[in-house]
């Protein structure tokens, strides 16, 4: 039982709950970082590192935190890691911190975050605001993989930097320009709205085959 | 710059829809012969019903007092038959819908004579005296709307009319009465404009004549004495000149601001058939119940200009004209453009109700309707410069709240929108379906 | 310099600094507000993120209070979070009894036929004003489907009768198909309220048959096979008036030779839903 | 004088903070239903903008340069308290100016453009009128593709978009077609 | 009751209506388009007929495949798949690949239109969103130009044409910049006789202007079109070019060069006037086309590009929904108060 | 919830205390990975720094930041905050090769930041680096891709000025090939290069007198570690 619960805590973030094809948020780094599988890894990492980590420390000190200024203090902890991330990725790899940019320091204003915290972390234990925030995160990652992906085969020929279809390929650019962020999200909800239009219909189906069957 | 929009006699906008007139404009008026099953709607104009004064199994003369006016918006009704009253219940009418109505049976041997004697000098009266006889005596606005006409003649304190237009325009295509009431009885017109005109107390009164009709133009022109106070006033072909604001417009270049009426411009509009009422009931004693009506449409053998009992049914009307044609499909109740289609052969002519007009298959064929591509040829042609493709697409999303912004209670269904649509969307039909819903809805507010 | 003490006095400093203002702020620009919104608003994330479509949590907050928003439409919160609000504002608006939206008319097109064609925008209220849209019954349902339209939630279907099909379960008895009915058929009736009327037409034996099959001739059997009292004709009509205190029974419908008035068990037409089902 | 008008003109066109940066969607993708709420969301997020390039310059000049590592955390604190007392300013001495512009700040304050406008116009080294002019560009920029936005997506209402596309991915696309149309200003004036 | 009665029919009046459909009005535009249709073919051979026809089998490709089964037919029949087709081919340059063509044909129809509902809901121009897309996609092959086919004859194709679907066109020899980008980077001017007959490199469509205008001529004697759309948009690029000329002759073009160069009599006559995405009231149209034409001019001589007719339709139909709220017709009888 | 009750000064006083401790506790946090990451970022920095420089400056091997103070062009350790600066590229013999010139300016999307090198005896360009731009992919950004457009900028003569000239018309020793088809990204490219000459031209020394290389601040020596 209980171990179910953490499993379904996790999984939720990532399929049922996606922060993104879901619940529509954390879209400026989601769409701005997306041109590229690689960029979109690091900044899914950052973003994963982020939020377990603030969700962890902001569920472990609920109690103590009094209400008024629990938004402020969850942005003071949210901005340390973020910080933390900033700075770790700049020693490790600039190459991928000087892409990503300014989009380091703005993952402090992803909704999905703070969210998080005020929806979840700050209100159950420990262990199940990490495994929330894990699945979160995850589900956030994988968003940012498929869109990076994406864009990345289609506008450059290419995934994490190596060409797919040989050199005469012509890339469309517009799928690493902002224009095409959008579009390509768009079309990839679209994917999801059908996606789960079927499976209600599939539903409605069995179930209008079962009252017929009664 | 006034002088010069004095000259060009119209309004802005409109369409120009063919007229189709020549079907019966030079048929003269014939009587329709009485049948014997006469339904009598209690509310015949706009306002409240009349109330039946008469039950079922009396006796009743035609001319007679059948019902009282229920209220000041409301007028008595008069039988138009002598027979019987078979009963007072319910019946369907023009809009579908059943409302309370008396049915008379007319009796075979009567003569049908109307009591000349029962004239009233109206030289004699006072003023409200006047209008309450117009009450009485049943007149409403004869053009379509059926409008009371005492309530339009009853003048506020403070408020002085000067002119006496009177619309004879007919600019609906297929309609000729107004045109042949023109032509034919020109002295009961001028008669009848002088008695309203006094009692207004106007200083002129001036006849506003589509220029499609050269020969009642000159006929009027001829009948007016010199020093009379009357001038006729050709106008610009174009619907719709015959609505009462355009014609102000296009007649003395005021434009009667929205929500008011003419005689906030000192205009009193009234229609040729509603003038020639009044001075049947004033000099002749006959109080309204027979009209004129034009029969006529391509699915009618033998279109005429008929004088129609009230309340005889569309059948008998239909009947005497020759029956329907093969492939009839559409009855319309009044014009082309602003008419009503009714459902039933049993529906009675009411006063109201100027023509009869029946289209076959060909005019009827079911029009494929386009999605709007916002051509904007219905903001040109709105005579009130609404934005119907606006109001339109509001009413089919059923944003019917948000389409007050946009005055669709300016809105006259003048149908000259869906005439110019090249989409054939119902757009009159869609902004009636918005007003219909907003007027219900605000019922619990008030 | 040694940046490691600066770094926590600068924070500390900004913290003191603007903890102070905001405190004072507080003190002294404190405007009186309806409690329930902070409450309200505390119970939301706080995130102002703006998908809900208010500009942040406190103008959602307060369109919570003023019941103008449902807690649902905050994609943030959690359910556990949305449904403590719900309790918290909903303390005193407790509905004990499910309202359905039921259709007083059983004249779809195979009972009640059509005296002309109508033709033109697909809507019942659109119809209705052209010479009542044909149909033969002035009173009756012309299904066209405003009422399906007009439903936000997905609760009305039109059946293959032509009448509208009000799925019980999704049914929240908001008045939409009512004010949308040109007619005034709809009527927000307690779901456990069986014995039901289902005519509208004030019109008295033939003159009633005539338009539709099943209409209601206005022949009063019903009123003597229901308990005393509890039935009454009014204008050709059968009114049931449950406080009156008789006991609602089927019998009263067992001899309504037009089945005029029915005994619903859930659905109101029943059969043709279990025939659709079972062709599915 | 030509690189202020550069600034303003690649914030508020070129480089449109919500099209080119996708700074600013959740507001932008939320609150872009009604044209009168934008228009006031966007005239607040100009001011807190504007308020917030003066907080950055001020932040930068006499407190980061001791102590850069603390820019972001001194960004957002400052500025979220900043708004806040702005707003209890505004709810006190004015409630029309409140009703009409203050309840959306505290939707600001959290929203990624501002930041973002903090940490690009540090990171660009702006001075403190090439900061304001920013921040004008930015603020007028937002407010412009949010208005123009909730133009479409008003007028979208009225038309039969299928049940699948309505909604986020609807919105998103359109944002993605203003994104391209508004690929017509680059260059402008840079070669001025 | 009886059966003698004829089965009525209610239909709200009014009953009778003028002559035009929309359809017809469709139909008209690709009569109007004919001579220049003609003439793309005349310059640039059979390249002209493979990229035409490429783009409107993508067009009715993406009408056919996301319509309904219902309206299938009817978006097919109500040729405006086939016009949007047209118009997106006649802005393309004549060495494009044809599967780019096809590519810009189905983005613009599923982007332009079908996902907005169908004809008359869409809000940007469907042809001109194609070639944004094409333009923002394959900025190289969209901005590669080729000069008039010499001596070759119709049958010449270019090679670029030819490109394997998602492959590069292989690079054509003879390249040539377009009267605007002359002007632009090396300050040269085309001669106007050659702007408004055509000897010049171009996109299909803009080459000649005098059968542009032709066809503006014929849209506007069948009230097809709102002249107000046309005028204004051609009014402020004179005078804007008018004015620039008189500051500095050589570095801004001449009046007549702006109007005849580039795609503006195309974009101004055919697309800016595309009803469904333009304003529906009469100050409405007049607001648009002057704003197109300003964008037009400020992106032509200030911005980054050559071309800016494109970007200036698309971002006026953006502004198209409040230029239409704010710019309500005054109703009669009202003041000016009329929202 | 029960805050508005028991708003009194201990209230706040909490509040602020809690404020101020998460603010402590994170800038000790801060400060920790600042300190813990400083050196390898900045010897990141310094390397790309060094690499644009040997790389645009061809046959130097040694470098140092040079700026204007008091009329004359000064060797310094760190320059200042919004200070100019431009860095002096020596042999391995630390004589004089030529200036690293960063500059910046609008492109065609957004801001190019550059590097140049710069012989001051030769008044020519010996090279050129694109720091930073988001021109557009394919087009605008072959000012960094294009081989033949970079290569354009190993010996071109500053006199009177730089010019761009469409491809294939280059025919005095101060024009450079514009790319076909981004030919606003190259001006761009040019322009800026310009603009910074014309900044400096006046405060750099006379050919032969510049700054010599001070040998303890050879950028080398932190670089080998």
């Amino acid at each position: 039982m209980k171990k179910n619960e953490f499993h379904e805590e996790f999984i939720k973030g990532i399929w049922r709950d996606n922060p993104v094809f879901v619940q529509v948020l954390g879209m400026c780094p989601m769409l701005a970082v997306t041109n590229s599988a690689i960029n979109a890894i690091a900044m899914g990492m950052a973003t994963f590192f982020v939020l377990v980590g603030s969700s962890f420390l902001v569920s472990t000190f609920r109690h103590l935190i009094p209400k008024q200024v629990r938004i402020s203090c969850f942005i003071i902890i949210i901005a340390t890691f973020v910080t933390i991330a900033d700075y770790t990725l700049l020693a490790l790899v600039p190459a991928v911190h000087k892409e990503l940019g300014a989009f380091i320091p703005l993952i402090v204003a992803n909704c999905l975050i703070l969210g998080r915290q005020e929806a979840f972390a700050s209100r159950y234990p420990t262990k199940l605001a990490v495994m929330d925030a894990m699945g979160m995160a995850s589900g956030f990652l994988l968003a940012l993989l498929s869109l990076g992906s994406v864009r990345e085969i289609l506008g450059d020929g290419a995934l994490f930097g190596m060409k797919l279809f040989g050199e005469n390929f012509e890339p469309w650019v517009i799928m690493i320009l902002p224009p095409g962020g959008f579009l390509t999200l768009g079309v990839i909800l679209l994917f999801f709205n059908w996606f789960r239009l079927k499976k209600d219909e599939f539903l409605e189906d069995v179930a209008a085959a079962e009252r017929g069957g009664n | 710059m006034k002088a010069l929009r004095f000259l060009r006699r119209n309004f802005e906008h409109g369409v120009h829809p063919a007229h189709h007139k020549q079907q019966t404009a030079d048929l003269p008026i014939q009587r329709v012969p009485f049948g014997k099953h006469y339904v009598m709607p209690l509310g015949q104009h706009i306002g409240v019903p009349a109330k039946a004064i008469v039950a079922a199994g009396e006796r009743v003369q035609r001319g007679q007092l059948i019902a009282k006016p229920g209220g000041f918006v409301s007028t008595g009704l008069h039988s138009p038959v002598t027979g019987t009253v078979r009963e007072v219940g319910d019946y369907r009418g023009v809009d579908g819908r059943f409302a309370p109505a008396i049915a008379i049976e007319a009796d075979p041997f009567a003569t049908q004579q109307v009591d000349a004697s029962a004239a009233v000098d109206w030289q004699s009266l006072t003023l409200e005296e006047f209008i309450e006889a117009v009450q009485i005596a049943g007149i409403v606005g004869m053009g379509g709307a059926a409008f009371p006409a005492h309530v339009k003649l009853s003048v506020p304190d403070g408020i002085r009319i000067r002119h006496l237009l009177i619309n004879g325009a007919e600019c609906e295509p297929y309609l000729t009465t107004d045109h042949r009431l023109m032509v034919e009885r020109p002295e009961a017109l001028l008669e009848g404009a002088e008695i309203v005109r006094q009692k207004l107390g106007a200083e002129e009164t001036v006849i506003g004549v589509e220029m499609n009709k050269p020969d009642a133009i000159e006929i009027i022109r001829n009948h007016i004495r010199p020093g009379d106070p009357v001038r006729v006033v050709p106008l610009k072909v174009k619907y719709p000149q015959g609505a009462e604001k355009m014609m102000i417009k296009s007649v003395f270049g005021k434009e009667v601001p929205a929500g008011l009426l003419p005689r906030d411009v000192e205009v009193n509009v009234n229609n040729v058939g509603t003038i020639v009422a009044i001075a049947d009931y004033f000099l002749r004693g006959m109080p309204l119940i027979e009209r004129v009506v034009t029969v006529a449409g391509p699915g009618v053998s033998y279109p005429a200009n008929l004088i129609v009992p009230l309340g005889t049914p569309v059948r008998d009307v239909v009947k005497f004209c020759g029956g329907l044609k093969p492939g009839s499909r559409e009855i319309i109740m009044g014009g082309p453009m602003m008419g009503r289609p009714i459902a039933s052969l049993d529906v009675p002519i009411l006063k109201g109700c100027s023509g009869v007009l029946v289209f076959t298959e060909e005019q009827t064929a079911r029009r494929k309707e386009y999605p709007c591509i916002s051509c904007g040829r219905c903001l040109e042609a709105c005579p009130y410069f609404l934005n119907p493709s606006r109001l339109a697409r509001l009413s089919k999303s059923r944003m019917f709240d948000e389409m007050r912004a946009y005055h669709v209670f300016d809105c006259v269904e003048c149908g000259c929108c869906t005439f110019a649509c090249p989409s054939n969307i119902p757009i009159v039909q869609l902004i009636r379906t918005a007003k219909d819903d907003l007027a219900r809805r605000k019922e619990p507010d008030a | 310099m040694n940046s490691l003490l600066v770094a926590p006095a600068i924070m500390v400093g900004i913290g003191l600094f603007f903890g102070a203002i905001l405190a004072i702020a507080q003190r002294f620009l404190k405007v009186d507000e309806d409690p329930r919104i902070e409450a309200t608003n505390n119970l939301l994330p706080g995130t102002n993120c703006g998908a809900c479509g208010q500009p942040g949590c406190l103008p959602f907050a307060e369109k919570l209070v003023a019941g103008e928003v449902d807690p649902g439409q905050c994609t943030v919160s959690t359910d556990e979070a949305i449904e403590q609000i719900a309790e918290y504002l909903e303390v005193d608006a407790g509905r004990a009894e499910k309202l359905v939206a039921r259709l007083r008319c059983n004249g779809g097109h195979l009972q009640a036929h059509q005296i002309a064609e109508y033709q033109g925008f697909e809507g019942c209220r659109a119809a209705d004003i052209v010479s009542g849209g044909g149909k033969g019954c002035a009173w009756g349902c012309l299904g066209l489907a405003d009422c399906e339209a007009a439903c936000t939630f997905d609760a009305i279907h039109m059946n293959a009768n032509g009448l509208p099909q009000v799925d019980t379960e999704k049914c929240r008895a908001c008045p939409d198909c009512v004010a949308a009915c040109p007619r005034d058929l709809f009527e927000l009736v307690p779901l456990n309220q069986k014995l039901y009327v289902q005519c509208n037409i004030p019109l008295a034996g033939e003159a009633a048959t005539r338009l539709c099959k099943v209409a209601c001739d206005a022949c009063g059997k019903c009123v003597a096979d229901a308990a005393p009292g509890l039935i009454t004709m009014q204008g050709n009509l059968p009114v049931i008036n449950y406080a009156s205190g008789g006991e609602a029974r089927p019998e009263a419908t067992f001899r309504c030779a037009t089945r005029s008035i029915v005994w619903l068990e859930r659905e109101q037409f029943q059969e043709q839903e279990s025939r659709k089902a079972g062709t599915a | 004088m030509d690189n202020l008008l550069w600034i303003f003109i690649s914030a508020l066109l070129v480089n449109n903070f919500v099209l080119t940066y996708f700074l600013g969607l959740c507001p932008f993708l939320g609150v872009s239903g009604s044209l009168e709420t934008s228009a006031r969301l966007g005239l607040a997020t100009t001011f807190v903008m504007l308020v917030t390039a003066v907080c950055a310059w001020v932040l930068n000049t006499y407190v980061l340069i001791h102590a850069p590592y603390l820019r972001l955390i001194c960004f957002i604190v400052v500025i979220a308290s900043t708004v806040q007392f702005i707003e209890m300013l505004i709810k006190k001495l004015s409630p029309a100016l409140f009703r009409a512009m203050g309840i959306f700040l505290p939707l600001i304050t959290t929203n990624c453009a501002i930041l973002g406008l903090a940490i690009f116009a540090t990171n660009r080294g702006y001075g403190f009128w090439e900061g304001i002019v920013y921040a004008l560009g930015a603020g007028i920029g937002f407010t412009l593709a949010l208005v123009l936005l909730a133009g479409l997506r008003e007028e979208s209402e009225l038309s039969n978009i299928p049940k699948l596309i309505k909604g986020t991915a609807m919105n998103l696309i359109i944002a993605g077609v203003l994104s391209m149309a508004f690929m017509g200003f680059a260059g402008l004036f840079s070669s001025a | 009751m009886k059966k003698t009665d004829p089965d009525l029919l209610l239909f709200h009046a009014p009953l009778l209506r003028q002559g035009m459909t929309t359809p017809k009005a469709m139909r008209d535009v690709l009569y109007a388009l004919a001579p220049a249709t003609a003439a793309s073919m005349w310059f640039f051979g059979l390249s002209a007929a493979l990229i035409l026809g490429a783009c409107i089998a993508g067009a009715v490709m993406a009408e056919w495949l996301f319509a309904s089964q219902e309206a299938r037919g009817e978006s097919l029949r109500d040729a405006s798949g086939i016009l949007t087709g047209l118009l997106l081919g006649l802005t393309l340059p004549p060495g494009l690949p044809l599967w780019m063509a096809f590519l810009g044909g189905f983005v613009g129809i599923a982007l332009g239109k079908v996902i907005w509902g169908g004809l008359g809901h869409n809000l940007f121009n469907p042809a001109l969103l194609g070639r944004a897309f094409l333009l923002a996609t394959f900025p190289i092959a969209m901005t590669t130009w080729v000069p008039a086919v010499s001596d070759g004859g119709f049958f010449q194709v270019y090679a670029g044409n030819l490109a394997l679907p998602f492959m590069q066109a292989p690079v054509d020899g003879v390249t040539a910049a377009t009267p605007l980008g002359m002007m632009k980077f090396e300050q040269e001017v085309t001669p106007l006789t050659n702007l408004m007959f055509g000897k010049i490199s171009g996109s299909l469509g803009e080459t000649s202007g005098l059968l542009l205008l032709l066809g503006g001529v014929y849209l506007w004697l069948r009230r097809d079109l709102d002249w107000r759309i046309p005028a204004s948009i051609l009014l402020s690029v004179l005078i804007f070019s008018a004015i620039l000329s008189l500051v500095d002759a050589v570095r801004f073009p001449s009046p007549l060069f702006s109007v005849f160069s580039g795609g503006l009599l195309l974009g101004a006559i055919y697309m800016a006037t595309d009803p469904v995405t333009s304003p529906v009231t009469p100050r409405g149209a007049w607001i648009f086309g002057i704003g197109v034409g300003v964008l037009v001019m400020l992106i032509r001589v200030f911005g980054g590009l050559p071309e800016g007719v494109m970007y200036a339709i698309l971002l006026m139909n953006a502004a198209t929904p409040l230029i239409d709220r704010y710019t309500q017709p005054r109703v009669f009888g009202r003041g000016t108060d009329s929202k | 919830m029960n805050a508005p009750t028991d708003s009194g000064a201990s209230g706040s006083m909490r509040l602020v205390l809690t404020l101020a401790i998460a603010g402590l506790v994170s800038g000790i946090a801060i400060i920790g990975i600042y300190e813990s990451t400083l050196p390898t970022i900045t010897a990141n920095k310094a390397r790309e720094l060094r690499e644009a420089v040997f790389k645009v400056l061809p046959g130097v091997s040694q470098m140092q930041a040079l700026v204007y103070r008091d009329g004359e062009l000064v060797a310094v350790d760190r320059p200042d905050k919004d200070e100019p600066v431009v860095y002096g590229g020596y042999d391995e013999h630390s004589a004089f090769v030529g200036y690293a010139m960063p500059g910046a300016g609008p492109g065609f999307q957004d801001t190019i930041a550059l590097l140049y090198g710069y012989r001051p005896d030769e008044k020519n360009v010996v090279g050129m680096e694109i720091l930073e731009s988001r021109e557009t992919p394919g087009l605008g950004d072959k000012i960094y891709k294009d081989a033949v457009f970079v290569s354009g900028f190993s010996a071109l003569s500053v006199e009177p000025e730089i010019v761009a000239v469409k491809k294939g018309t280059k025919s005095r020793p101060n024009e450079i090939d514009a790319i076909t088809g981004a030919t606003i990204s190259s001006k761009a490219v040019v322009r800026i290069i310009n603009e910074t000459h014309a900044d400096w031209s006046a405060q750099l020394p006379e050919p032969g007198s510049e700054p010599r290389l001070e040998a303890t601040e050879t950028a080398g020596t932190e670089a080998d570690q």
